[in-house]
């Protein structure tokens, strides 16, 4: 945001440098993100791991690089659509996403266990 | 700094007005920029979504919990029409970009399609889970689904009816550039909704499965 | 013009010397004490920087007007990295101070904590249990139970001095705030929920309480009585609400817990032992089911524990019973003809239909006066 | 004849009831409105204005008519607001004790709820993006914004959600649930009646105006800059412009989402935060604080970038620390995002959660800080002219100070457990709102006026409109801030404590006073108006400005600039004059410019017209609304001839008539 030497002249001067997407590029995020919902999906529906927090850890995983695979192959972001301000624009967004996310569960979290009933042990105070 | 300024070289030197107008600004230049920053505002309406369900996700109320109701083969079936649609638009895309405007129209048609083959299952699974009880007035964590994945499922209606007013305008007007404009800025809509399935398949239904 | 503006200046000041006598800044109990004293600190802390700033806005601004000939005037002064380190390195110094007095207080304050102190020359008899009083605001009046006395009291709360308090807090219908400005400042009470509260009473008197948090029509008398009395008259009291005859059993708490405005104190001589723990896991009704049963079996259905390593555990589960069948409204689509109601103007006072919770009539609970009607104390 | 189920089906549960016949107070508003509005309308029918209207300005996609209708949006629902508090002021100095003042709890109730609605959403917001609208592109050397005709679509959607809250004054009635719509209060079985519903659809409606328009702001900054202007030579108006827009768009996405299921609460039976079933009233006070600590922000920053700009205008001097001050800026914009839970640290987070957001809320009070002494430092070594718009900068710096400074008190979490919700947290906001973001505006009109009108505002009647605020201000929140100490709570209807009813007199005097203030401004527009050749400005440039609007002529032509201008330095127009630029003045090329449309107003009217349908419960009227919005927006893609050229001739010609205009002036 402070680029200060962002000179003027790359952004549109009236011809539309529109960016050329290859087939390739498009195969190769498709494959990639069947890999990576097939094996999410496979781990889960057989319960191949015994251990349900491994599992969730794993399918996150896979999650956040699909969600990568498909930002870089279909969404097509990089450091040069639009002067880098598409690339800006979504790091901004998923920082705020990530604040609201997990702001919004660790705030409720402590709401919640300070004064929610809890059904087996008696709660204490928990700061 | 300022004190440089003076010794700058003189107006004769610089020119202060664009004269030759050499940098005019094409209609439709910031569109794609612009529908961009709305995808981003898009993200974090479901970024709210996701957030509440997570607050909710175990408030069944004595309700159903999501072991109890959701079938995964289903689930995986509309995740896989979703997929292929992300590539079968990928080719309209490319097709566009060789200006074959009969290529292009057809993989749109098959992309909205698969869309609606989607939207038809997921309707399907809604009306399963309504009939079975489980309704969204049932408990907070079912309130929340609900919400959460129709409102995905509303975006991606909004993108057929956009596939079917595309095809429409292609038909009359062809791959002039404003179509193909809106063509790209329908990708990046379409391709977003795929980025946020992902997310909801994983939290919602892998991880509830889990549960 | 700029006298005008010194003159302005003082105004605060001069008020805020005025309301010196107000109940945030002459606290009665220990926590509110030590609140004010860090509203004292902070606000001294900050003036350390802002009265240089408002007096050099004072000073740029009469010095360099365009009308002083004697000014320097110098428009290349646009930047000076020394003054921009100080600019901005002074305020982080305060800010620094001071965030490390909110960590320290806020830890120290937290109502969760029990307290370590009775006053600042009274320790703290470690092996004395807290006094405990279970608080439900209704709408729109405060229930006061006792448990240990087996009393409860409507809008009117006593106190022994110098003895620790802990307050479990819980909500019927709306969120209020409880709030004794001059015993421990407030906590919200939420439905299903149950805050907690320390403080202690350093000194007798008669205080007021409120709610804080506006909560619907009735809110603007939502008030209790505090009164601080010495152990002796503390028993005093509470025989003498034990004399009152009435008991709060669950028919006389559901008709208590109707909306009602401006209700008097109220003495009830008994309680039902699980009254409170009923309220909170939203459960007096009979045939209502309790939270804390419903939640036990959204974690056999696998909503987790906030300690439970479980997949997608974390938060902690359902937080709400079903409410008895036909008590939850429709939503309003689902509504037919006359179900969809009036939507009336109901601006005037003399508006006859007003809906369930304008139902402002008195309840009909027959209790005792309280003290404040008693003249007593 | 007359079936009730079916004046239930078309009329839904509105019924006579749902009108004020037993209300006084309200049957005479509304029989001013109803008056009043026949005779402007009657004016307009009489002198045959309704087409000038129509073609110049509501289908208008000219972002400084935007600008300057947003303006006047602005202002009359300032009026509004303002009379609620003045209804307010007078209820809290006599309801004490036994006294129930005139206004009846659910009333009042109403009341403050509809002043904070329409402060913070129908004022601030209008009047900031007004400002935005008009000067932004002007100072970045654009001839338009990005999107010109969702401008036009979103001016149009702020404006459909202002009219439901006035409609629900005289039909039915307003939310009583406070300015965010608190649950349990808002909730349906608490609030069954058309409040809330009047509050959630306007606000949904207009906050999908303000997104727009956030969305448009923000790409415009990105891609109409004009040449050799790189982000750090952009005005520093523009940089807080557009740090507010990014604001804007990233927020109320989370309070659509929060609205929305509230909506679902109650016209579905959801349970999001309901007391019941699961769910979570805590939730909704997380969500609408995520949008309304940052909310603040969007406001002041615009404010902060006016004071800038006035400050090194009228001291003759580039700004002091541009750079710092523009780290400021954007530290201030992500730091907001980490500091909602000050808004409720007394609803039982526990103390690593308190202390957390406590410390980053009092952060934001360095980059504000440096803000401040850099204005400080403009000034030092400056040749300071006291026209208005610097007298309004140095009455926010010293006002602005102290409430920033009680805003950190309340940061301090064992502070806040003994002022949350008290009158010295209204005090507050109050004064930094009126001290910083009101101050602004007013500012912000007295300097930019002669640039969009070709003539000053009157200095007399201005004065009277700065010293009546200024001292108003302090009058009316002095005693507040005591009252809060002395334990005083919010939205009281009444107050039991006698002994502070003198505090709640002196502040209704010092509304009186702001009231003056006010119709000094009012005076002072149609004075202006009624002297506008006495007040003229021909040479578009009255107050030796710095930046780009003033290289142009007052108002500034439709297409902003003949030639675009060319950047090489901050403070352009500075520069421009310093190294003696040339304004070509021959040799205009033809200037592609948008076309007007009607699609907006007819979109917004059919998006009030759902809003109405969805509260009164009339489905069929919400039904028809949705598929006709759906219709006219599809229709609207089919048209492809959206723009036009300006001739070169009628550039030549106007751009002559300017030139005559300079030569004569010099
Ligand atoms: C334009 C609006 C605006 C602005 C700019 C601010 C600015 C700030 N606010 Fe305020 N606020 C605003 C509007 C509101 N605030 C509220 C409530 C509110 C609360 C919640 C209190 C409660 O509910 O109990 C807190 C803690 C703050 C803190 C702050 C802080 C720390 C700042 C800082 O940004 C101020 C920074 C400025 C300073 C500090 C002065 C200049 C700095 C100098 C000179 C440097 C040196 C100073 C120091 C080191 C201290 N605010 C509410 C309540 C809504 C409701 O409940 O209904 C509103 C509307
Ligand atoms: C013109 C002078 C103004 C006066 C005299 C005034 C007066 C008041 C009063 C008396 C209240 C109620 C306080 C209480 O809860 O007891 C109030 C609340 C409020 N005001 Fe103002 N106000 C003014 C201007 C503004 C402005 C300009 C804004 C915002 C842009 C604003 C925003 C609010 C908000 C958000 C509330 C809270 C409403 C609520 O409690 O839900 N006010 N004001
Ligand atoms: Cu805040």
């Amino acid at each position: 945001m402070n680029d200060a030497t962002h000179s003027h002249d790359d952004h549109g001067h009236g011809h539309d440098e529109a960016p050329h997407f290859t087939r390739r590029g498009y195969l190769i995020g498709f494959l990639l993100s069947v890999v990576l919902t097939a094996i999410p999906f496979w781990l889960v529906m057989t319960g191949a791991l015994q251990n349900p927090a491994v599992t969730t850890i794993l399918i996150i995983g896979f999650a956040v690089v699909q969600i990568l695979v498909h930002t870089v192959c279909f969404l097509h972001v990089n450091t040069r659509a639009e002067g880098g301000w598409t690339l800006m624009a979504y790091v901004f967004t998923a920082v705020l996403v990530v604040i609201v996310l997990a702001g919004s569960l660790w705030i409720m979290y402590h709401l919640n266990s300070n004064m929610m009933p809890m059904p087996s042990a008696e709660m204490g105070a928990p700061s | 700094m300022a004190a440089d300024a003076v010794t700058e070289p003189h107006a004769t030197e610089l020119s202060f007005y664009d004269v030759e107008d050499k940098h005019h600004h094409a209609p439709g230049g910031s569109t794609l920029i612009g529908f961009w920053i709305y995808l981003m505002s898009d993200a974090l309406i479901f970024a709210t979504l996701f957030a509440t369900y997570g607050v909710l996700s175990t408030s069944y109320a004595g309700g159903p919990a999501p072991h109890e109701i959701f079938e995964l083969p289903l689930v995986a079936l509309n995740t896989a029409l979703l997929l292929t649609s992300s590539i079968t638009y990928g080719f309209a895309v490319i097709a566009m970009q060789e200006d074959k405007l009969r290529a292009t129209q057809l993989w749109l048609a098959v992309t909205g399609l698969l869309g609606a083959g989607f939207v038809g299952i997921e309707l399907f699974e809604f009306g399963n889970l309504i009939a079975e009880g489980a309704t969204p007035q049932r408990s907070a964590f079912l309130s929340a689904f609900f919400t959460l994945v129709s409102t995905h499922g509303l975006h991606v209606t909004f993108g057929i009816i956009w596939v079917g007013v595309m095809l429409v305008q292609l038909g009359q007007r062809g791959l002039i550039a404003e179509n193909k404009r809106r063509l790209m800025c329908l990708s990046m809509f379409w391709h977003f909704l795929d980025v946020v399935w992902i997310g909801v398949f994983t939290f919602v239904y892998l991880l509830g499965a889990l549960r | 013009m700029s006298i005008a503006r010194r003159l302005l200046l003082l105004l605060p000041l001069a008020g805020l010397l005025a309301g010196c006598h107000g109940a945030v800044l002459d606290p009665a109990g220990d926590i509110a004490l030590q609140q004010r004293d860090i509203i004292y600190i902070s606000t001294a802390l900050m003036l350390l920087i802002i009265v240089p700033v408002l007096a050099l806005i004072v000073v740029f601004a009469w010095r360099y007007r365009q009308g002083n000939k004697d000014a320097t005037y110098d428009p290349h002064f646009d930047h000076s990295t020394a003054l921009e380190l100080v600019i901005w390195s002074a305020p982080l110094l305060i800010i620094i101070c001071l965030g490390a007095l909110t960590w320290w207080s806020t830890h120290l304050l937290d109502p969760f904590r029990p307290l370590n102190r009775i006053s600042a020359e009274k320790a703290i008899d470690p092996k004395a249990k807290p006094l405990v009083i279970q608080v439900v605001s209704l709408d729109w009046k405060w229930l006061f139970i006792y448990p240990e006395q087996g009393i409860a009291t409507v809008n009117e709360l006593a106190l022994p001095v110098d003895r620790q308090v802990r307050f479990d807090l819980t909500s019927a219908n709306m969120m209020n705030t409880f709030y004794a400005p001059t015993l421990a400042g407030m906590i919200y009470t939420m439905p299903g929920m149950r805050s907690t509260m320390h403080a202690v009473l350093n000194r007798p008197g008669q205080f007021e309480g409120m709610s804080a948090n506006y909560s619907g029509a009735g809110f603007s008398s939502m008030r209790f009585k505090l009164y601080g009395v010495d152990q002796g008259g503390f028993d005093a009291w509470v025989s003498r609400v034990k004399g009152s005859g009435q008991a709060l059993d669950t028919a006389r708490y559901l008709a208590l817990e109707k909306p009602s405005e401006r209700s008097p104190a109220m003495y009830f001589a008994g309680v039902d032992a699980d009254l409170f723990d009923r309220v909170f896991n939203r459960c007096v009704k009979p045939g209502t089911p309790c939270m804390k049963d419903v939640m036990q079996h959204d974690m056999r259905a696998g909503g987790g524990h906030p300690n439970d390593p479980h997949a997608g555990a974390g938060m902690p589960p359902g937080h709400a019973a079903p409410p008895p069948p036909g008590e939850k409204p429709k939503g309003a689509i689902f509504k037919h003809g006359e179900e969809k109601g009036d939507g009336p103007n109901r601006t005037s006072p003399e508006s006859k239909d007003a809906p369930a919770n304008r139902n402002t009539s008195h309840n009909l609970v027959p209790a005792a006066p309280g003290l404040a009607r008693a003249g007593t104390v | 004849m007359f079936d009730e189920s079916l004046s239930r089906a078309i009329f839904g549960r509105l019924t006579f009831e749902s009108f004020p016949i037993h209300e006084p107070i309200l049957l005479v508003t509304f029989a001013g409105v109803v008056l009043g509005g026949i005779g402007v309308l009657a004016a307009i029918t009489k002198y045959r204005l309704w087409g000038w209207l129509w073609r110049e300005w509501f289908t208008s996609i000219d972002h400084k008519k935007i600008g300057i209708m947003y303006m006047i949006l602005g202002v009359i629902m300032l009026l509004r607001g303002f009379s609620d508090a003045i209804m307010m002021r007078l209820q809290q100095a006599i309801a004490f004790g036994g006294s129930e003042g005139y206004l009846p709890p659910h009333h009042y109730d109403q009341v403050f709820t509809a002043h904070g609605t329409i402060m913070i959403f129908f004022v601030a917001i209008p009047l900031v993006v007004g400002i935005v609208n008009f000067v932004m592109p002007l100072q970045i050397g654009a001839r338009d914004v990005a999107f010109p005709y969702l401008n036009n679509l979103s001016f149009w959607l702020t404006a459909a959600g202002a009219g439901l809250v006035m409609i629900s004054l005289f039909v039915g009635e307003f939310s009583t649930a406070g300015w965010l719509n608190y649950v349990p209060v808002s909730n349906l079985q608490n609030s069954p009646g058309t409040g809330p519903d009047y509050y959630l659809w306007a606000l949904q409606i207009a906050g999908i105006g303000t997104t727009l328009s956030g969305i448009n702001m923000v790409a415009t900054v990105i891609k109409m800059r004009a040449p050799g202007m790189t982000m750090m030579k952009m005005p520093i108006f523009v940089w807080t412009a557009f740090c507010s827009n990014i604001l804007v768009v990233a927020i109320f996405p989370v309070l659509t989402a929060a609205f929305a299921m509230l909506m679902l609460d109650r016209y579905l039976g959801f349970n999001f935060f309901t007391n019941d079933l699961g769910g979570n009233p805590m939730m909704y006070w997380n969500l609408v604080w995520i949008w309304g600590h940052p909310e603040v922000y969007v406001l002041v920053l615009p404010a902060f970038g006016i004071y800038s700009e006035i400050t090194s205008t009228f001291t003759g001097k580039r700004l002091f620390g541009y750079s710092s001050m523009v780290y400021a800026t954007v530290v201030i914009t992500i730091l907001s995002w980490l500091v909602w839970l000050h808004h409720f640290f007394t609803m039982g987070s526990g103390a690593s959660v308190n202390s957390f957001f406590g410390i980053a809320t009092m952060i934001i009070s360095i980059p504000t800080g440096a803000k401040i002494f850099n204005w400080l430092f403009t000034m030092y070594r400056g040749r300071i002219r006291f026209e208005l718009p610097m007298q309004w900068v140095l009455a926010f710096m010293i006002t602005f100070v102290v409430g920033g400074m009680t805003g950190v008190l309340l940061a301090v979490p064992p502070a806040d457990f003994v002022l949350h919700n008290s009158l010295f947290l209204v005090a507050h906001f109050h004064n930094v709102i009126i001290g910083g973001v009101v101050f602004g505006l007013f500012a912000a009109i007295e300097y930019w006026w002669p640039k969009a009108f070709g003539f000053r505002l009157d200095p007399f009647w201005g004065k009277v409109n700065f010293w009546g605020w200024v001292i108003g201000y302090w009058v009316a929140w002095t005693p507040m801030y005591v009252a809060g100490l002395m334990g005083v709570t919010r939205r009281l209807q009444h107050i039991e404590d006698p002994s502070t009813q003198w505090l709640f007199v002196i502040a209704a005097i010092g509304v009186a006073i702001i009231a003056v203030g006010i119709l000094g401004f009012l005076i002072q527009i149609g004075v202006s108006i009624k002297n506008r050749d006495k007040l003229r400005d021909t040479t578009g440039d009255p107050w030796g400005g710095r930046t780009l609007e003033w290289s142009t002529s007052s108002p500034p032509p439709a297409y902003n600039f003949a030639v675009t201008p060319v950047i090489h330095d901050l403070d352009a127009w500075y520069d421009m004059k310093e190294r003696g630029a040339q304004r070509p003045t021959t040799g205009f090329k033809p200037i592609h410019m948008p076309r007007n449309t009607g699609t907006g107003v007819i979109l917004s009217g059919l998006a009030l017209a759902l809003g109405f349908g969805m509260i009164w419960y009339m489905w069929w009227l919400a039904a028809l609304s949705a598929v006709g919005l759906l219709v006219v927006a599809i229709v609207h893609t089919f048209n492809y001839n959206r723009d036009y050229f300006i001739p070169a001739d009628e550039v030549t010609q106007n751009e002559d008539a300017r030139t005559q205009l300079l030569a004569a002036g010099a």
